[in-house]
């Protein structure tokens, strides 16, 4: 019961939850703090069994106060340990972003390199129906803070494999997963169902080149590569070959996989289910056509949330965010024009 | 307007009049009978009920937050409440909401994301708005206690008598929004009762596991406070309490904490196990601490009304509420358009 | 004495108090709340003489509470009142973010446009030497957050103008003052030193082309405009005609302006003080981009704040922020590569 | 290291031993005479004007925020404070960072941003970070006290009787960050001493104005934890009371609040004109609150020493200052490519 899940008919929240419990296995530093994490086993399930199985100490049910235990995890860093701390949701961030952009991003830079902070975040992102103050995914804003690494897996493979090097990272880690997957099959993925049977990382700040095409490069992450590579499928009957790529982290940002990729396609297209503006989609769009000179590229172009707050309603969400008819015609749009 | 709210006459949330500047003096002058608290509690319990009934059929998600249990803290405001007063509430809103005297067909269709919501369904469940009934919500924990204290610091600036009501649970409590809050609102001395619905738990976590000290009434001591405890199962104690902390902050006292000691029935939210509260435990909760039962109770020992006039009053409001419920349901969903709108009120041109 | 500082020896902060006191006569719904502003003026000077016009109710000194009062702005909103809020370093915002973007931003989407959040946020940014945790601009950060509109005076004028436009506007704007302009004579500028006498705003969102050049567009805010001009008259005695465009906010963000400048230049050089990376940089050069076409365009370059914390030592912040040589630089490079 | 710290002998910052999880009990065994602490004091003094010397040439910008005045506090900790606990200060940090033994050199070479700093000049005078003498600072007022929380939790996880020491000013008693922090600290009774630093001011804005309540002691009942209030002029009683706070925390009872009432003499920081504190106050506060004039008097009172041995130890003590900055201006900045160093610990190849 060592948690491999390959051909286990587990969902993602336990998938996470096996390997916390790996992790703090083979590290008896890291520490988990949130909010139901422990008795209850996490909100979405994604902590059942650990407090069971390391205790009140290492996996700590904190008081509505997201201030204080960001900030405590500072102090555990400081003190040689590892923290692992959940923030329910990443809209909640905005109450304890403070120790996180000054002092978890940048204590290691201020001591001139003789502070770590080893310390991970989790928190629940994207859409799944629940307005404004509950759909973010926010990756943008993180990634923007220099000394926070970014993380959003997209499968079983890399919730796992991203998660775990994560928490072993010497440095300051938010990953963000997307509440869409948490009671998901992993067998239900349309890719990484396959998990390794011994422990593994994912290595932060590669890219996953998911699917090969000659025509357009589509760099995506989390739960748009799955609606990307159904939009592939079908424009390769059009005849139109995308190449999907994988980000799997916003910070590092793996830009030379990308511009290898438009280098042989001329086009690029980002899907983003964070806002449009500022944020991951620019980014790259920008990083590309530097690296490569605007004359080489055919064509760019985004499809993300738009500059809106999520609305409340199922039918309205449908209408803002990327989805597989929107990235066909977006597709679509960029190949016919040049 | 009067036939959508929840069935209080109107004198029962107070109303200050069209100028919204009363002079009218505090205290419960149009003191609600027990009957009228009554009334009010069948219909929030209906309404959480109607509310229930999209869960299953898919027309809502997410964690849809219901109060049952907790009617005797909504209740007992009634009366004390003014129409001129502000109420920010949390994420387990609808109570509040009708208490305040937001329209009952409104917000259910706003809770059903209908163009005839209160936000045409921008807002959802945990983000209900009513600036004519001077009411919204946030769905962040602790963060409707400095908004109040701005609805606190308005009152003060506008030299009117009303007072804002700033509502959380226990779990609320621990941000630090509460301390900011308490403090602000006492080095001003404004008129802001904090209203605490301890129902003993923050989802899973349990209130005496994560408050330390004696308890939450007791840190207004810290800023000089008005603070008190009481049974929030017993509509009767939370209206005279909750009557003192107004007339507290109405008088320009400063702040009162109350604290209510309720249960939360159901789930934390629509789908959640539960599995942290023994089931025991859970069945004696409603069956020795509904408040609903200890009303009716106390209505048939008292005598002023018989079983009959109660059950005409219950099948009333769960009418009204099943025909908003009905009438919600043939209402279509916003235009698509919509989604984007009043991002700002100005976009260059 | 109503503010006209046309040739006074005024500086920006006694401008900007002067602003505050002509809107707040103009509309007695301003109400103003923030630490230090009130008895002692502000820590900057630049509320000075307003606790003394208008009494601590509409100029209210503040414990330090940032997370109280800027929810406080909140309240004061719907109330009908129009908070001006003062967050003494744009750094200390990670404190108080949760009410800023989940409300104040979000509000009037939330309430189907019946709540109006008129709240004006000022603060203070920039890199004079003064280390990590009180040298950044953050606008990229909170460009990302829809509902908020993001402003950065480079001159007097603008200053006065942007300030009363961002107080005047029924929408949430965050207005980052730098540090570096409040002591500075308003006559020591190089533009915008004339101030009319009589009240005036400055529209949000409609970008200022200071110099006019046929071969680069470069596009900058804030103190940043002063450097790349001073840039532009050096490349001007080497035949580099340089067109240098003030954004004057980065939301709304006037990128017509800079693509049809960019149409006319065929090159686009964004300076900007903030960090690099998921900001005001890249949302540009993707967006000119877009609208003009990858092929249209020679050459896109960016120069920002490197990905790092800002160091404490002098020598060092001045090794990685924009300044006027690597402007020069930056531009050579990208005139020179075609 | 020793020849480059405070002067106190080892034992004054009782030291634990290479284990750094000592067994050994709590308690002042080796309590620092009044002349040890005049000698620290001195040293602080005379260190605060080492690093004002910056300002006027240039070589300092910011907001150097000196504490001349609070010496006692800072000096009172000696002797309970052991050097395996760990403190966390603010941006008011020299001090704290003396009595805790990191080293004086180190430390100005840091705050004159030199390569031999403690962090090679790349945290400046706002962000001092010593592991080895478990110190750290943060210039975001309040949020020393969730890192102290967090070093008080691994004091807890690592089983050993080492303690941490969370430092604020008044000011920083109003933010969530107090609350939360003594909230968690007292329900999970970690060891936890929060000092308080009320020099009743933050910036312009005077602590009575701004806390509610009693006093900032007093609101330790909120959370049922201990709290007391002392003359932070006296560093007699400091000593004591700390020694008492220590003893509390240490002891497995939770956390303890002391707030010790001083005044900064300076302004808030070099430059700031101090407008809103009168002159004449500003004056009696150092005629009579002089934390120094106050040991000396006392010194020479008790007979135990005379004017000579006292103007050998202060001129010793500020011998040693004026030779650090001396050594440290000689010292070279930090090379350019030390800017692009120590963002993150691994880079993808
Ligand atoms: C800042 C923040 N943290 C966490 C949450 C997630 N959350 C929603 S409700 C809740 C529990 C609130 O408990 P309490 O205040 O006691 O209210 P109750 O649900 O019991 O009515 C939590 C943790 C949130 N919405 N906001
Ligand atoms: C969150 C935050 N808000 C504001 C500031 C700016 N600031 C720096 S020191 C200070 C006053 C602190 O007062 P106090 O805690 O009493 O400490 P003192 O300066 O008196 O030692 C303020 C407001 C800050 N650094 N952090
Ligand atoms: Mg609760
Ligand atoms: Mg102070």
């Amino acid at each position: 019961m060592s948690g491999n899940g390959a051909g286990r008919q587990q969902n993602i929240s336990q998938l996470i939850a096996e390997t916390i419990g790996m992790e703090m296995e083979r590290d008896p530093g890291i520490v988990f703090l949130g909010e139901d994490i422990g008795y209850s086993g996490g909100t979405f399930g994604a902590s059942r069994d650990l407090f069971r199985r390391f205790g009140e100490w290492r996996v700590r049910d904190t008081p509505i106060s997201e201030m204080g235990f960001a900030g405590m995890a500072v102090g555990l860093a400081m003190s040689g340990w590892r923290p692992l701390v959940e923030i329910m949701f990443v809209d909640f961030i905005g109450v304890c972003l403070e120790p996180v952009y000054n002092a978890i991003a940048k204590n290691r830079y201020m001591s001139g390199g003789r502070v770590a902070m080893p310390v991970t975040i989790r928190a629940a992102g994207g859409c799944i129906g629940v307005a404004a103050q509950h759909s973010q995914t926010l990756w943008g804003m993180l990634a923007h803070l220099p000394g926070l690494k970014v993380v959003a897996p997209s499968n079983p493979h890399d919730y796992r494999g991203l998660l775990a090097a994560s928490i072993e990272s010497e440095d300051p880690v938010i990953v963000i997963e997307h509440k869409d997957a948490y009671l998901r099959k992993t067998t239900e993925f349309p890719l990484g169902t396959e998990i390794p049977s011994g422990r593994y990382t994912v290595p932060l700040g590669k890219a996953n080149v998911v699917r090969r095409g000659g025509d357009l490069t589509l760099a995506t992450l989390s739960t748009m590569v799955e609606k990307s590579l159904a939009a592939a499928e079908v424009l390769q009957t059009d005849g139109i070959g995308v190449e999907v790529i994988d980000l799997r982290s916003v910070v590092p940002l793996d830009d030379a996989t990308v511009t290898d990729s438009v280098a042989r396609t001329g086009r690029l297209l980002v899907v983003d289910e964070d806002y449009l503006s500022f944020g991951l989609s620019g980014e790259l769009v920008a990083r590309v056509v530097e690296n490569l000179g605007p004359t080489v590229v055919k064509g760019v172009s985004r499809l993300a949330n738009p500059d809106l707050p999520i609305p409340a309603a199922l039918s309205l969400e449908r209408e803002v965010i990327p989805n597989e008819d929107r990235i066909l015609s977006a597709a679509r749009t960029i190949v016919a024009s040049g | 307007m009067m036939g959508d709210t929840a069935g209080l006459p109107p004198e029962h949330t107070q109303d200050a009049g069209p100028a919204c500047r009363p002079e009218r003096a505090t205290g419960m002058s149009n003191a609600p009978t027990l009957l009228d608290r009554y009334r009010l509690m069948v219909t929030m319990r209906a309404f959480e009920e109607a509310c229930a009934q999209g869960i299953p059929t898919g027309e809502l998600r997410g964690e849809l937050h219901l109060a049952d249990g907790q009617e005797a803290v909504a209740a007992g405001m009634a009366g004390a409440l003014r129409s001129d007063d502000w109420m920010v509430s949390t994420h387990r809103c609808h109570q509040h909401a009708i208490v305040k005297g937001v329209p009952l067909e409104e917000m259910m269709a706003e809770i059903y994301e209908r163009v005839t919501g209160l936000s045409r369904g921008k807002g959802g469940h945990v983000h209900l708005f009513d600036m004519e009934h001077r009411f919204s919500v946030t769905g962040i924990v602790g963060s409707s206690l400095p908004v109040a204290l701005g609805h606190a610091y308005a009152c003060r600036l506008d030299n009117s008598d009303s007072i804002a009501i700033g509502i959380t649970g226990d779990g609320g409590t621990n941000t630090g929004q509460f301390h900011e809050t308490m403090n602000m609102a006492a080095i001003w001395r404004l008129p802001l009762v904090i209203l605490v619905e301890n129902n003993h738990y923050a989802i899973s976590v349990p209130a005496e596991e994560v408050i330390a000290g004696r308890g939450i009434a007791e840190r207004a001591e810290a800023y000089g406070a008005w603070g008190r405890r009481v049974d929030g199962t017993d509509v009767d104690e939370v209206a005279v309490a909750f009557a003192q902390a107004v007339g507290h902050a109405r008088g320009g006292n400063g702040p009162a904490l109350l604290e209510a000691v309720c249960f939360r029935f159901r789930g934390h939210y629509e789908g959640d196990i539960d599995h942290y509260r023994k089931t025991v435990v859970k069945r004696r909760m409603r069956e020795e601490g509904d408040p609903l039962t200890i009303v009716r109770r106390r209505l048939l020992e008292r005598g002023e009304v018989d079983e009959t006039e109660i059950a005409e009053v219950e099948s009333e409001a769960r009418g009204r509420v099943r025909d908003i419920l009905q009438k919600v349901r043939e209402t279509p969903g916003p235009d698509a358009v919509e989604a984007f709108r009043d991002v700002f009120a100005e976009v260059p041109a």
